[in-house]
């Protein structure tokens, strides 16, 4: 960098500017910086972010120089308004901590590294490095969707036998039933054999007119049926009519009755 | 393409052979069948092969698949590779399910089709007070229970559903009039188990 | 079938019909990788080859697709055809849709649990020395690249997560050993580096 040897080494390189010092100068977009920022996953990533940067082995961390920078950072960050998890402070105050340690004269006896305040902190920080490896790693290998596809062979030339599922006729009651509890102003005696056969005779009607351009009313009517079957049959007239599912025709007086499907375009019948 | 077999063995130019293999990936990986247009535009823009490159590589892609339990085949939609059908005695057992249930959703639309027929799919959302799917209609037209058997006349033209011989045949009645009443639900119902009888 | 047209044609009984072609035909229609064992049950009852047949049968097929752009792939829960990965180039523009893109937060929860299995979400939040977010546990869940394969005794429970063949799958590779090697430095802090570990 051709900046003043005595600069420390900049905190973060924007759009190519290498970044020294908290943005008071206004060169650096705030925003560009913040995105950088944010890309941290974690105190241990900016902790080996800043180490890296110096080219400095984990093991010989100098805390000291480490912990300025790293309080820098954060510093930063919430100048920023960067949302800070509570884990960089905390990490912050374990740098504090070790660094001041450091200060303090070894016991002789103490030659341990479990008693180095560094120990930890470097464990955790080669754990972690091992991981962004790795996890960096398998964002190369080849995947489905990415690098590799499956075939799709189709199968509908095969025959296969769908087993379909099986109802009783039971339960289509009791799933009517419900539908009626749910509904307040349903009752159950509207459900008579009456009625069923009314609404029968209408699908029947209905049925009987697909496809015809019209039938002459008598028609409708099955004589064998008798009188009863008249009445429903009638019934099932009028109900379709009032629910103007058919048009009930006379073209001039006393000539013969017709009725005919309401939908003029009797072709549709098959799609909806 | 091996078609005009008058001894001239023209050897392919490499290009041709390249194409050919990046038409047969494309024809496994794609999820639907694809027309030669479509296999073309598939190719980025300034590798596109013609149509007749393509319709080729699919000629000779078709005939190197001849001997094998999957075939390349032309359907309305375009091209897709697919298993053979007298396969099917052998690879049908990997389709084999036990037999899904039917969902509540569609038992009531059914009911609400035996019973209050003839229905638009309004009116059966109006008394279950929920939408129907499609879906589930569909499964009820598939399954032949129920059948368009009109058009309401109004704006729309919503199809009126009803239920068909094969629905009396499937429940073994002979008419809807077979059919239970609630009242004999009540009756029939006094003391098992369910979840329906008293109020 | 097509045949080695030297004037006798033998016509096959259906019953017949080779191991290898049926093999391969349940390869192709099957939509996730199959084992030998699947595909040796596929077969009806009575016809089911040897383990060692169907074991044969995926190898010859193995080298009958060894030039063309699709192969026959080991992976952990079985084998399945793929395009080859070199013609992905021209294949992904099938799909609309970009492949997904994975965040470093969920890929480094998903190499924590992949390497380090089983763990619980604190022992992640642990390597990673922040908090994770509960979204990225439940994107790995419903990917199902993990699940739950026990609880830790101690206070609270909490679940032990590890990774599922289907993650396996995904990544093209058939056991956790493929996974590329988790570098680790040794723990001395006598100054001398990297002596790398292996896991």
């Amino acid at each position: 960098m051709e900046n003043a040897p005595e600069q420390p080494p900049a905190f973060a390189m924007v759009n190519g500017i290498p970044f020294n010092q908290l943005p008071e100068d206004l060169y650096i977009p705030p925003d560009a910086l913040e995105v950088f920022l944010a890309l941290f996953e974690g105190p241990l990533d900016l902790l080996l972010y800043l180490i890296k940067r110096q080219n400095l082995d984990i093991v010989n961390i100098p805390v000291a120089e480490i912990t300025q920078q790293y309080i820098n950072y954060i510093q930063l960050m919430g100048l920023l308004n960067i949302e800070l998890a509570a884990e960089y402070l905390v990490m912050a105050a374990l740098l504090a901590e070790i660094k001041s340690r450091m200060l303090l004269p070894r016991r002789p006896d103490a030659e341990d590294e479990e008693d180095d305040p560094r120990a930890t902190l470097i464990r955790r920080l080669q754990e972690y490095e091992g991981i962004r490896n790795a996890a960096d790693e398998m964002d190369q290998l080849p995947r489905m969707e990415r690098e590799l596809f499956a075939t799709e062979v189709d199968i509908s030339a095969l025959a296969i036998e769908q087993i379909l599922p099986d109802i009783e006729l039971k339960e289509l009651l009791l799933a009517f039933q419900d539908v009626l509890k749910r509904v307040d102003q349903l009752s159950h005696h509207q459900i008579t054999k009456e009625a069923l056969s009314v609404r029968e005779r209408m699908a029947t009607i209905l049925a009987k007119l697909e496809g015809e351009n019209s039938l002459l009313f008598p028609q409708l009517f099955i004589r064998k049926e008798g009188r009863h079957g008249v009445v429903v049959s009638f019934l099932a007239i009028l109900e379709l009519s009032k629910e103007r599912l058919i048009d009930i025709i006379q073209p001039e007086p006393f000539a013969q009755i017709r009725v005919r499907a309401a939908s003029p375009a009797q072709a549709e019948a098959e799609n909806d | 393409m091996t078609v005009n077999v008058d001894s001239t063995v023209i050897v392919q130019p490499e290009y041709l052979m390249e194409t050919k293999r990046i038409v047969e990936a494309i024809l496994f990986a794609a999820k639907q069948p694809m027309t030669c247009k479509q296999i073309q535009q598939t190719f980025p823009e300034l590798e596109q092969p013609g149509l007749q490159d393509v319709q080729q590589a699919i000629a000779a892609i078709t005939e190197d698949y001849q001997s094998r339990p999957i075939e390349l085949k032309q359907v309305a939609s375009g091209y897709r590779f697919q298993v053979r059908s007298e396969l099917s005695r052998w690879v049908s057992r990997l389709f084999e399910e036990k037999p899904p249930k039917y969902s509540r959703a569609l038992l009531e639309t059914l009911a609400i089709i035996a019973y209050r027929q003839p229905v638009t799919r309004g009116d059966i959302e109006d008394i279950r007070g929920v939408g129907v799917s499609s879906s589930i209609v569909q499964t009820l037209l598939e399954r032949e229970w129920i059948k368009v058997i009109g058009h309401k006349e109004v704006p729309g033209k919503p199809a009126l559903l009803g239920t068909t011989k094969q629905f009396l045949d499937y429940f073994n009645i002979t008419t809807l009039n077979e059919l239970p009443t609630l009242q004999r639900l009540d009756l029939s119902l006094d003391g098992t188990p369910t979840s329906a009888g008293k109020e």
